[in-house]
């Protein structure tokens, strides 16, 4: 059973090598089916593994190099169920993404198969590995396939652009990253994370451990999109194809903050707890709250679809980052549900982007106006998945926002949940209001405001469908599936709350890696109270006013219009900042690492 | 530390200086390749023969072959936009 | 705006480098870098591995799946750079004609050059693959000294470029990928003949260039890897327009 | 002095970062990443030195002999290899650009925002 982790990155990566061995004679159908196999097999893969790991830890050295004399000398793969289970997600959203893409033209069989592969077996490994280089290796592995994946369409400058703003960000940060192993290991003599936590047990913090951490936890702030190094997020969204926004959306951005959790409560916790865990908590809670509630607002003033749906999934790194940030087993529990069901909605969100792309060639909520009309199942779909983001109880993104809220009022934070409420409530809002005019034909349609004629808006596949492939609605509708699913079962809180408290245990992992082990209980979360239903349906009930205030607010009245008008000129100023200029990102990339570096600097060092 | 390692180390500092500061990609690519040979230099004298290799044939024969490449392409690409215009 | 950028970006790069300067004034002494891990690899090698180059035991054994990764990193770089350089089917047309009308370009004794030097280049770098386990050197290494050679052939007659990498270009994105699945494949033999993934399989006290195991062999799949994978990208970017007549 | 060799790290990441701001030209930005990119080498094998130690390959020196750490250097030598995928990359991203946009200034760029 144990084989499972190194084979969920060995085998994609093979399949990956073998599609390239044999790219001049291997047709579409073939890369389709051979890549849709290899990444179901990963999922069975992943799923079998988060079974065999249970509540402890898998810890899988490569090469058998066993540690010795308590050093590790090779390569550890130390899966958790959270890691499993992020990696098990990553597999499905392939799959269905995989399905979803077997109808798109323009695709280039097989090396668009390949990238998908390399890009799935970067994600697996980088959840499953407990080796900071090894993170960094299967990190760089990550990002340069989506690289490829985000310019894929090189006829139109925006996905140059985004592809080129995506790469020199991300890359910057790799080197951060780098930077960030070479001073640990400069401290601490060691690349695992056990290891190095042991190490620090003893040694305690010092400002090389601190400015190392900075720098790492900084690599993953980027990877995830967290106010200021988001910049990047909303260019590459907007161009990459649908398929792989459902990945990078679903999956990727929330890669970057597990990679957070995951060095700070393997390896760092022990020198900066206890007498820095409070100062690292606001430092996390503040960045998470500011990029949650910024955007949900850029959202609110987006025409593009798949430029609001880019700033909802940063508005929700936001929360997830609020909620991994408060350092609690709770938190972390939560945030793994929340993840799950909104990664899903996401998803699903961007599926039905994608189609209606397809099938009318236009991605602006203007010039769609009314099109949407005749498409009944995506118009169902698109306004679920508009409910579920706004945490629509009982389902999937509910359950995880009432534990985020719990563990959120367990450390006093009592003016959390109604932040979150609105702030989940615009996110809904943005969503909610574009389903209402692209389907509904509601709202004005051509007011004085800019006509979105730009080239994104074409089509993907260059000619369009007059009706949905079957291959498209299938992945949409298991996606609507499992957004509901993941909610409807509270049997899941339990485990997540059972996986967290292993996560969070920094010497049951030690142990795990070092021998030793430790008995691991299961744990059991509490039920949703009865005001995470009150503070979630508010925040429903305040989407759908927020939406009609958007779309209405002529018929409403002049003071309704003046607001809704104050709120677009208030926020020119910031989606001004986004100017799509690299140089502009890299600035305000550098700032906020310096900041970030001050701030831990004067609190934890 | 020896005087000649912190010689070449400043030497880096300051080619590497000068690589941001040129504005003409090719003069700019010749001095990347300096760059990397000076690097070479460094790995050497700190007892990394095997990096110092590759970063002989990266740095300085890979790296900047590609950049030349590219640099022609663009030059063309303009060159040709250029006679479109006329 | 662009001041604002300056401004912002400026002190935003004094305050990463004083946090950095300020974390590095925190490290040990230079000279005085002993980890007892690198200590404990170093000694490992000899005794355990028969190779002689502690880097190398390192890079294809001790720390080998970071090899794998980083290998699949250049592959997939490759791939991905056929993929940003590919042409459309629209522009095909034009970009023929555009062909047709380069012809052949460098000078004669540049081609001869060139071609003269490709053969002791070859073999030095073949040299420096097989050593790889024993002396500096490697697939790395010698993968980006073969691939320099063949670069040379390139560069230094544009006109046999056009004949050769028209046929070749497939065989080197055959070889890329050979390379990349043959350190897979390896991990693959460790797993099934000893029952770890990666695991050195293959036994080490073979005298001569054998020794090291799987490390020679891991080196000539990296070699392959290299020199196909950086060919590939000198070759689209010296004419993107051969990838219309290979899509 | 003893970090005098950290602090070179430290510079290259310094002026590379402010060239990458700074740049003009995507050609020029991409020669930047690579000074950034120094500085990690530098940095990296800069922290693995031992005073009169020699390189760790033991080829006619004695097995118990003061060798230099072989970790960084492998580590080194990947993020070397990384450096050329890095280059290849954005390059293949650049001249895409430029031949379809005749620019390679990254501010130069028109954006047609919706």
């Amino acid at each position: 059973m144990s084989q499972l982790a190194p084979l969920a990155v060995a085998v994609p990566l093979v399949v990956a090598a073998v599609l390239g061995i044999g790219h001049a004679v291997l047709g579409r159908i073939v890369a389709d089916i051979v890549a849709v196999l290899t990444a179901a097999l990963t999922l069975v893969m992943t799923i079998l593994l988060l079974i065999h790991v249970g509540p402890g830890y898998s810890v899988y050295w490569f090469g058998g190099w066993h540690p010795r004399a308590g050093v590790a000398i090779g390569v550890a793969f130390q899966v958790g169920a959270i890691g499993a289970g992020l990696a098990a997600f990553v597999s499905l959203l392939m799959v269905l993404a995989l399905v979803y893409s077997t109808r798109f033209i323009g695709v280039q069989a097989p090396r668009y198969h390949m990238l998908m592969l390399t890009f799935m077996a970067g994600m697996v490994g980088f959840c499953l590995s407990g080796d900071l280089f090894n993170m960094f290796v299967l990190f760089e592995l990550m990002s340069v396939s989506a690289v490829a994946l985000i310019g894929y369409r090189i006829q139109q400058q925006s996905a140059l652009e985004g592809a080129l703003n995506f790469a020199v960000i991300n890359m910057i940060g790799a080197f951060l990253f780098l930077i960030g192993i070479g001073l640990v290991y400069a401290r601490t003599g060691a690349l695992n994370l056990a290891q190095i936590g042991a190490t620090l047990a003893h040694a305690g913090n010092d400002r090389v451990i601190v400015i190392a951490f900075t720098l790492i936890v900084s690599a993953f702030l980027i990877k995830a999109a967290v106010v200021p190094f988001h910049f990047w997020l909303s260019d590459a969204y907007a161009v990459a194809l649908a398929p792989v926004c459902l990945l990078l959306a679903g999956a990727m951005s929330e890669i970057g903050l597990y990679g957070i959790a995951r060095v700070y409560f393997s390896a760092f916790a022990p020198a900066i707890a206890p007498q820095g865990t409070s100062a690292l908590r606001t430092i996390l809670v503040a960045a998470g709250l500011i990029t949650a509630l910024g955007g949900a607002a850029m959202a609110l003033v987006e025409d593009h679809l798949k430029r609001m749906l880019a700033f909802v999934t940063i508005s929700f790194v936001g929360v997830f980052l609020f909620g991994a940030g408060l350092l609690s087993e709770d938190g972390v529990a939560g945030t793994s549900i929340y993840v799950l069901g909104d990664g899903f909605a996401k998803a699903l969100l961007f599926a039905c982007v994608g189609i209606l792309q397809n099938r009318l060639g236009a991605v602006g909520q203007r010039r769609l106006h009314g099109r949407g009309r005749p498409l009944c199942v995506i118009a169902a779909s698109f306004f679920a998945g508009g409910l579920l983001i706004s945490a629509l109880p009982p389902f999937g993104p509910f359950l995880g926002k009432s534990m985020i809220d719990d563990a959120a009022l367990k450390q006093g934070l009592d003016f959390v949940p109604p932040l979150l409420m609105i702030i989940s409530a615009l996110s809904g809002a943005a969503v909610l209001r574009a389903g209402a005019r692209v389907f509904l034909g509601w709202g004005e349609s051509h007011d004085e405001e800019r006509d979105s004629a730009d080239e994104e808006t074409s089509a993907e596949t260059e000619q369009l469908y007059d009706h949905t492939p079957a291959v498209m609605l299938i992945p949409t509708i298991a996606l609507l599936a499992g957004a509901i699913g993941v909610g409807a079962w509270y049997g899941m809180a339990d485990l997540a709350t059972t996986a967290a408290h292993t996560f969070v245990d920094v010497s049951a992992y030690r142990a795990a890696v070092f021998g030793g082990a430790r008995q691991l209980g299961a744990a059991s979360s509490a039920a949703p109270a009865w005001f995470d239903y009150v503070y979630c349906a508010g925040a429903v009930v305040l989407a759908v006013l927020i939406a009609a205030l958007g779309l209405f607010s002529r018929r409403i009245g002049a003071a309704a219009e003046r607001l809704v008008r104050a709120a677009h000129v208030g926020m020119e100023p910031i989606r001004r900042l986004h100017t799509g200029r690299v140089g502009d990102y890299a600035a305000a990339l550098a700032l906020g690492v310096g900041i970030l570096a001050a701030l831990m600097t004067l609190t934890l060092g | 530390m020896n005087a000649f390692l912190a010689f070449v180390l400043t030497l880096v500092g300051v080619v590497g200086l000068l690589v941001v500061l040129t504005n003409d990609p090719v003069r700019q690519t010749v001095l990347g390749g300096v760059l990397s040979l000076l690097l070479a230099v460094v790995f050497f004298a700190v007892q990394a023969p095997d990096v110092a290799l590759s970063e002989l044939a990266i740095g300085t024969v890979a790296v900047p072959l590609m950049l030349l490449l590219a640099i022609g392409k663009i030059r063309e690409h303009r060159a040709r936009e250029e006679e479109m215009r006329e | 705006m662009r001041r604002g950028r300056l401004i912002v970006g400026g002190l935003g790069v004094l305050l990463v480098v004083a946090a950095f300067a300020w974390a590095c004034t925190g490290l040990h002494a230079f000279g005085h870098g002993t980890t007892r891990y690198g200590e404990m690899v170093a000694r490992a090698t000899v005794p355990q591995r028969a190779a002689t180059n502690a880097v190398a035991a390192v890079t294809f054994d001790f720390r080998g799946v970071d090899t794998l990764g980083e290998e699949f990193i250049l592959f997939i770089a490759v791939i991905g750079v056929s993929i940003l350089l590919r042409s459309l089917r629209s522009e095909t047309s034009e970009e023929e004609t555009h062909i047709a009308a380069a012809g052949p370009r460098g000078s004669e004794f540049s081609r001869w050059l060139a071609a003269g030097l490709v053969g002791p280049v070859a073999v030095l770098a073949a040299y420096i693959v097989a050593h790889g386990a024993l002396t500096p050197g490697g697939g790395f290494q010698g993968g980006a000294i073969l691939m320099a050679a063949v670069a040379a052939i390139f560069v230094g007659g544009e006109y046999v470029v056009l004949l050769t990498i028209r046929t070749s270009a497939t065989w080197l994105d055959i070889a890329d990928a050979l390379g990349a699945a043959g350190l897979v494949v390896l991990g693959f033999g460790g797993l099934i003949a000893a029952g770890t993934f990666f695991q050195n399989f293959i036994d080490k006290r073979t005298s001569g260039l054998l020794t090291g195991g799987i490390i020679p062999l891991a080196n000539i799949a990296v070699g392959l890897e290299v020199a196909g994978a950086l060919l590939t990208v000198v070759a689209e970017l010296l004419d993107q327009r051969l990838l219309s007549t290979r899509t | 002095m003893s970090v005098y060799p950290y602090l070179i790290a430290v510079w290259l990441f310094g002026v590379g970062l402010w060239g990458v701001i700074n740049s003009r030209n995507y050609l020029h930005l991409i020669m930047c990443l690579m000074v950034v990119q120094a500085s990690t080498y530098v940095l990296l094998l800069s922290i693995g030195y031992v005073n009169h130690g020699t390189a760790p390959i033991y080829q006619g020196i004695s097995t118990k002999a003061l060798v230099v750490d072989p970790i960084v250097q492998a580590l080194t030598l990947t993020d070397v290899v990384v450096e050329a995928t890095v280059v290849a990359l954005l390059l293949g991203l650049v001249v895409q650009a430029s031949k379809r946009f005749g620019s390679i200034d990254p501010d130069a760029i028109v954006r047609m925002r919706d």
